[in-house]
């Protein structure tokens, strides 16, 4: 029998005033088992702490029952302070009276009966609860990064500057990402290629970090400390340690017209290309979907010309596997697609553009050189309209619910930009509010409206439609002014939504992470966790979190670093205790457990039995690997004799507290 | 919210600790209401609730037993909420085939971010089982006072 | 058939391929059959039976058998045969240690199912081709086959064998059965007529647990039932919660394991359709996951240690049709 | 002896069941079982019911004593109200004579008081065979079909039913039922008699008996190598014992109710591998020690112990319901002839 003592937190008001804390620990009292309770202020202060400290010395306490707030607060609190007087900290359970009792309920009767009840079903587990001691597990000193954008790339530079190994694993041939594409950085508007780029030559000169370019994450196995990871390197085609980057080739492939993506299809390249001049690791790749020679066998002119003797036509995907001690999520983000969007043409008007291929349309790198020119005839634009939100804040079902949070600032430094290069280009600016929340933000803001005289109108855009003469009427709704306007225009750009990028779920799957219903990534705690994933291990770094620009962007991958780097270097982490174990007595050797086990952490062996007959047998019988179970218990129903059981969640203890709670 | 002097059914509410469990606590962070009746039990994932927790709650005198968890593909142990969904689909299918009112059993997916559907779920639940009454095709009679 | 596989068996026996054989002896009143090992030629001649009344599924004997030292020659049912799968898939026995001779079957009746025709005082029964006549101290009755199988062989699944080392006569045909005929009719029912409809059968219950231990797929080396820690342990229904309880977790532990073999619904003394219970499972996981026939092939993966992504949501049962 | 037309038998039921709980063997989804009578339940055709009547005076399940627990306080409650008074109508021949052998078990000292109280309450009107089957063989242990015993019995013709007080409780009970009936030679009994002995002289059990059985042939009977070949298909399962009208083996067992425990004892089977389980384990190990130990018990232990009776009454439940077909007359069939 347990000697159980019980703690009964008032929370100041928040439980108290809710909750007869007095009539809780009074009841409490006269269960079996108890032989100690009482209530007070907050439990988890110092002088809370204290009072259970003393009362496990004062009364031998061997379990102990705390109604407090979540378990999700304060039990590893609890836990540390009754394991500093030597109770194990696994003979401690919380029953939950703030969050899921007094908070909710106005009646205060009721909600001490069920405060009681609550402590009851704590005090039924507590009375099961056996002594746990947690196990370690090393910790493999290197992080891999999934994605090179900004965000991925400052997480490696700064998991690397403190010591580490450290992997990069980018999907295109390039690292890069998004701020590659992007011309004029806000609100200082300074170039991003020559912040990014330099950035980006430190990635490939550091010998700590490893590039895994046009590679891909297969699959993930293990925990925090100890993942194995598959990862896809793509055939490229073209040996990355002979190519030297020259382009040779990228000019003599007779494909020519292949849409060229990192232009957003503004303009064409080769089916041999490298993406930009300062891609990393700069290196051809050929496109297999255009190139004659690996579609037909005919051509080969890529090898010949190639000096270095790099192309390789029979090169084939190839799979690696490494291990790691932390993952980093930056899997960045895309526009949304608009085909759904039919009011604002974007399909069938050339003119109609994204605000990231505008970005390319000003770029000295892009396909325009830098002079801004409209896609369909290659003219100057003298008007042009901007459509704010277009996806965002949308909770017809079109477009996504939230706000892309990135939009307002660059509309207000394209318009600026615009005005400043072409002032006898009109710019007018639809929106529905214009969000400037950052350091000279709105000031940047403000001087694009009282400095450029750029147009800001409050209001939607109802529809765009191109006329035949090559203008495109835009129909517009001016909130303030209350009126309807048409503006004939030779430009619009959209704000189109960002959403997550397309690969982030199924490596949620893999990694087991958990995402909202938006697809991004989700914190492990909104406030005070928020660059780390609910699993253990892993990291977030960047937009695959949620919207942000590229300050945010930055000082979050920084942050996951610092909390990569602080796992990395502990020598051992403890592991959790309440893993699943086999009744080998019990146990029929089916398999049923270990197909359903999600870390592979049950193997078989025989092993030799002595039956109740003194005769001995030979069976087949599972085996739990602690280290690798996380303790999800799929196991333990899978298994129709019992044999599998989870510490700290059994079957005993969870039907004590059935019992407990439907007792009245 | 019940009369005062209306029927109270018990529920017991087996929530998952990476996403329902937390939803219930935002629930409560919210101050969003739900009847007293509801009773929560904390489960590592949506895969460790046995059928036998199940039938055992319904022998001990609960009216209704509801089962939360992360949204498909978003558990915390990759495919645990998989499992309980087949598992559970099964038992309540079996649990109507034998004449015992379904609307007793309940399987919801609820975030961490869900305080709100939690909060909902639970109304809509205690209300449709006050409207059953009494289990009384489940019960052990030992169990009665 | 008998006089084949009693000269194979001798032939096994004799070239030392096998050390024993298990298969069916004969009783008191040609119905009363029992499974038996024999070790001789001699055995075999004087007590080896294989008539109409051999319902035994031998498999599971096989767990206690192949503990023993040697091989043991078995004789296989097309039913057994999936139950013969499903045991091997879940390690249960070692295949090394079977020799398994495939027999064909033409449905199986019962001394239960001839005296549920009103026949009492049998003194014996005749067999020729489908003509059974049954002979007692008040009267002869001829029977054709058909008339007196046993629910489960009039619903016959499959006749195909799908596991053996040889096969004796002619391998059947999976078959387009009825066999969830009267599950359906019972969905079809009212929530009340359903429960009224099971409550009558499981009170008749009294937990002789003769369906578990003949289950093929109830192997375990401790029931869950059996165990006093397992918190649900029962030695007898003390409760009519505690007769629910035990069919329905009995059912739902055998789900997707079950091969249908019907032997539970057989071996009820009071005639429990059990097996409704079982192929309510089946036909649940046919509907909803797609068709899966447990034991049909070795190494399989039950539906419940499966899942897919697009899996209906448990709501699915508030609102089927017929409901 | 009195009688009564069958198209009036509802009305005998009614009158009994005025004043006390009336049992009768009835058909329940298809089985043979004792059901209580209320209006309109009919007798069943079938020779026996499933579950032998042992039930009444010795039930499945039976709570001992109550522990009520609030907190800390445990307060002891017996849960037995005095037993209503009840008939059980239309006993077979061997039931009856299976309460002469739990009462050898139940009525020693020391007494077991549930049983005792049971038996008091309870007035047994037997039935007389007319029919028997294949699996009967009563006439091993000097049981006549044709002339049951109990507080009464009865035979039923074509057309009548004929009942006549063996004892003082049948004499109470016809007492009652006198003024519906009328009184009446024994000639049709007499006459169906012997018709039922020239059947049960053709019964294929005819000439079995166990008279080769007794406390002597212990050791021999024990350590015979044939148990292992009988034993072999057991599965371990009740059936037997719990169809069976003599087997009395209880376990006693605690249920938690949440909000106290209750005490009861339930069937047990020898056939279990938890039987008789101690702290040290399960004394009998092996299926076949607790295969051999039911029939050693009923062949050997018993009639050794209780002047020869032995602990079976021929009713033949276990020989159609054992899912193996193993029974008791294949084993003292088999063991017969190392005698």
């Amino acid at each position: 029998m347990q000697k159980i003592g019980v703690f009964v937190c008032w929370c100041g008001s928040n439980i108290a005033a809710t909750v007869d804390v007095q009539a809780v620990s009074d009841t409490l009292a006269k269960e079996p088992g108890v032989v100690y309770a009482t209530n007070y202020q907050y439990m988890c202060s110092e002088s809370g702490q204290n009072l259970i400290k003393d009362a496990i010395k004062q009364y031998g306490l061997t379990g102990v029952v705390i109604c407090s707030c979540s378990p999700r607060m304060h039990e590893a609190t609890f836990r540390k302070a009754v394991a500093s007087v030597g109770l194990n900290p696994y003979m401690l359970e919380v029953a939950n009276i703030r969050e899921q009792c007094s908070w909710i309920h106005k009646d205060k009767a009721l909600a001490t009966e069920k405060a009681i009840t609550l402590g009851r079903a704590a005090i039924a587990k507590v009375q099961l609860n056996a002594p746990l001691q947690a196990g370690e597990s090393p910790v493999v000193k290197r992080a891999l990064v999934i994605g090179g954008g900004i965000a991925g790339i400052q997480t490696a530079l700064d998991i690397a500057e403190a010591g580490f190994e450290v992997d990069i694993v980018e999907k295109q041939p390039t690292i890069g990402g998004k701020m590659a594409q992007i011309d004029k950085t806000f609100p200082t508007l300074d170039c991003a290629a020559c912040i990014l780029t330099p950035k980006m030559v430190e990635c490939s000169q550091n010998d700590k970090v490893h590039i895994y370019s046009y590679s891909e994450v297969t699959s993930v196995k293990g925990f925090v400390g100890n993942f194995t990871v598959s990862i896809k390197k793509k055939a490229r085609y073209v040996a990355e340690n002979k190519c030297t980057g020259c382009g040779e080739c990228t000019t003599k492939c007779p494909m020519k017209n292949v849409p060229n993506e990192f232009n957003l299809g503004l303009d064409n390249r080769r089916a041999i290309y490298i993406p930009f001049a300062q891609a990393v690791p700069k290196v051809a790749t050929i496109d297999p979907n255009y190139c004659n020679m690996l579609k037909n066998g005919k051509c080969g002119l890529c090898a010949k010309v190639c000096t270095a003797g790099a192309i390789d036509y029979k090169q084939q995907d190839q799979v690696i596997e490494e291990r790691y001690g932390a993952i980093v999520v930056a899997t960045g983000y895309n526009p949304i697609k608009l085909d759904k969007f039919e009011e604002f043409d974007y399909s069938l008007s050339k003119d109609v553009v994204t605000s990231l291929e505008l970005e390319r349309l000003m770029n000295a790198a892009g396909p325009t050189g830098g002079t801004l020119l409209r896609p369909s005839d290659g003219t100057h634009p003298h008007t042009i309209v901007f459509v704010q939100c277009v996806g965002s804040r949308d909770t017809s079902g079109c477009g996504k619910p939230y706000c892309s949070k990135i939009c307002c600032m660059y509309t207000a430094k394209h318009a600026m930009l615009i005005r400043e290069k072409y002032p006898d280009t009109e710019v007018y600016v639809f929106y529905i509010d214009v969000r400037t929340p950052g350091k000279n933000f709105d000031e940047f803001y403000r001087r694009a409206v009282e400095q450029y005289g750029v147009h800001y109108i409050k209001g939607m855009v109802g529809k765009v439609a191109p006329r035949a003469d090559g203008k495109i009427m835009v129909q517009a709704s001016d909130l303030l002014a209350n009126e309807q306007l048409h503006i004939e225009a030779d430009m619009v750009v959209l704000a189109a939504a960002i959403e997550p990028d397309k690969s982030a779920r199924p490596l949620a799957t893999m990694l087991t992470a958990s995402m909202d219903t938006n697809d991004f990534f989700t914190e492990a705690h909104p406030k005070l966790r928020p660059v780390e994933s609910p699993t253990a291990g892993i990291f977030l770094s960047g937009v695959c979190q949620g919207p942000k620009d590229i300050p945010e962007t930055v000082s979050q991958a920084s942050a996951a670093a610092a909390k990569v780097i602080g796992l990395l270097v502990t020598a051992k982490l403890t592991t959790n205790p309440c893993v699943a174990h086999c009744n080998e007595l019990m146990c029929n050797g089916c398999s049923s457990c270990e197909r359903v086990c999600p870390y592979g952490a049950i193997t078989y062996v025989e092993k030799e039995f002595r039956m109740p007959d003194r005769t001995t047998q030979l069976r087949r019988v599972a085996s739990v690997n602690p280290a690798v179970c996380q303790g999800c218990g799929a196991c333990t129903v899978a298994c129709p004799s019992g044999a599998m059981d989870l510490n700290g969640f059994s079957n005993s203890q969870i039907m004590a507290e059935v019992d407990a709670i439907c007792q009245k | 919210m019940p009369e005062v002097n209306a029927y109270k059914p018990k529920i017991v509410a087996f929530c998952c600790n990476w996403c329902s469990y937390a939803g219930a606590d935002l629930a409560g962070t919210n101050r969003l209401n739900y009847p007293a009746d509801v009773k929560i039990i904390r489960v590592p994932c949506s895969c460790r609730v046995n059928p036998m927790f199940i039938l055992r709650a319904f022998q001990r005198g609960a009216d209704g037993v509801i089962l939360c968890g992360c949204h498909p593909g978003d558990c915390h142990y990759t495919t645990g909420n998989y499992y309980a969904r087949r598992r559970m689909t099964l038992l309540f299918s079996m649990l109507d085939y034998l004449g015992i009112e379904k609307e007793r059993t309940r399987v919801e997916w609820v975030s961490a971010a869900e305080g709100a559907k939690f909060a909902a779920t639970m109304n809509d639940f205690v209300s449709t089982v006050a409207a059953l009454g009494e289990n009384k095709r489940l019960e052990d009679l030992r169990c009665k006072e | 058939m008998q006089g084949m596989m009693i000269a194979r068996a001798k032939e096994l026996l004799q070239n030392g391929t096998v050390n024993r054989v298990l298969g069916w002896q004969t009783g008191e009143f040609v119905y009363d059959i029992t499974p038996a090992v024999f070790e001789t030629a001699e055995e075999l001649d004087e007590k080896f039976v294989y008539n109409a009344f051999c319902g035994n599924n031998l498999s599971k004997y096989l767990v206690k058998e192949t503990k023993k030292d040697g091989k043991i020659l078995v004789f296989l049912k097309p039913c057994d045969t999936y139950s013969f799968n499903q045991l091997l898939t879940e390690h249960r026995f070692d295949r090394e240690k079977v020799y398994a001779i495939g027999i064909p079957c033409d449905g199986k009746t019962s001394g239960e199912m001839v005296k549920s025709k009103g026949l009492s005082g049998i003194t014996g029964i005749d067999e020729d081709g489908d003509n059974i006549t049954v002979h007692t101290i008040y009267e002869d009755k001829t029977f054709n086959r058909d008339e007196i199988l046993e629910e489960r062989c009039r619903t016959c699944k499959s006749k195909k064998h799908v596991a053996y080392d040889e096969l004796i006569g002619e391998d059947g045909e999976v078959l387009d059965s009825h066999r969830f005929d009267m599950v359906a009719k019972l969905e079809a029912m009212t929530p009340d007529e359903r429960f009224a409809f099971w409550r009558s059968q499981l009170s008749k219950c009294i937990r002789c647990n003769a369906c578990r231990n003949v289950c093929p797929a109830c192997t375990c080396e401790k029931c869950v039932f059996d165990n006093p820690a397992s918190g649900i342990a029962q030695k007898a229904a003390a409760d009519s919660f505690e007769e629910n309880m035990f069919h329905i977790i009995r059912a739902f532990h055998v789900a997707g394991r079950c091969t249908d073999c019907g032997e539970c619904s057989r071996v009820c003394p009071q005639n429990i359709p059990l097996h409704l219970l079982n192929r309510k499972f089946i036909k649940d996981i046919d509907e909803l996951y797609g068709d899966y026939q447990a034991g049909a092939e070795v190494g399989s993966r039950a539906p419940l240690v499966n899942y897919t992504a697009e899996d209906v949501e448990p709501s699915i049962v508030y609102h089927r049709e017929g409901k | 002896m009195l009688k009564i037309s069958l198209s009036k038998i509802q009305d005998l039921f009614a009158a009994i069941a005025a004043d006390e709980a009336l049992y009768i063997p009835a058909d329940n989804a298809g089985q043979p079982q004792f059901m209580r009578w209320q209006e309109g339940l009919a007798m069943t055709d079938a020779l026996n019911t499933v579950r032998s009547a042992k039930d009444f005076f010795f039930p499945q399940t039976e709570n001992l004593v109550s522990f009520k627990i609030q907190g800390k306080s445990i307060e002891i409650v017996d849960p037995r109200t005095e037993t209503e008074d009840f008939v059980v109508f239309g006993v077979r021949a061997c039931d009856v004579r299976s309460f002469s052998i739990l009462d050898r078990v139940f009525l020693v000292d020391p007494k077991d008081t549930y049983y005792e109280n049971r038996r008091k309450h309870g007035t047994l009107v037997s039935m007389a065979c007319s029919r028997p089957a294949e699996t009967c063989f009563c006439h091993t242990f000097g049981i006549d079909a044709a002339e049951p015993e109990g507080d009464a019995v009865c035979w039923k013709t074509e057309d009548s039913l004929y009942i006549r007080a063996n004892t003082e409780k049948g004499e109470k009970l016809l007492e009652k039922l006198r003024p519906m009936m009328e009184e009446c030679g024994d000639e049709a009994v007499k006459a169906q008699q012997e018709k039922t002995h020239e059947i049960l002289g053709k019964l294929p059990l005819n000439n079995f008996t166990t008279e080769k059985f007794d406390g002597d042939v212990l050791l021999k009977v024990f350590n015979s190598d044939k148990w292992k070949s009988l034993s072999e298909a057991c599965l371990g399962c009740g059936t037997c014992t719990f169809v069976c009208p003599t087997c009395q083996c209880y376990d006693i067992r605690d249920f938690d109710t949440g909000h106290g425990v209750q005490r009861f004892r339930c069937w047990d089977s020898c056939m279990y591998s938890d039987f008789t389980l101690m702290a040290s384990g399960n004394p009998r190990t092996s299926q076949l020690e607790r295969f051999r130990q039911r029939f050693m018990h009923k062949l050997v232990y018993f009639p050794a112990n209780n002047d020869g009776i032995y602990g079976c009454v021929g009713c033949g439940r276990c020989l159609s319901k054992c899912p193996i077909s193993m029974n008791i007359v294949k084993v003292a069939k088999c063991l017969e002839g190392e005698l």
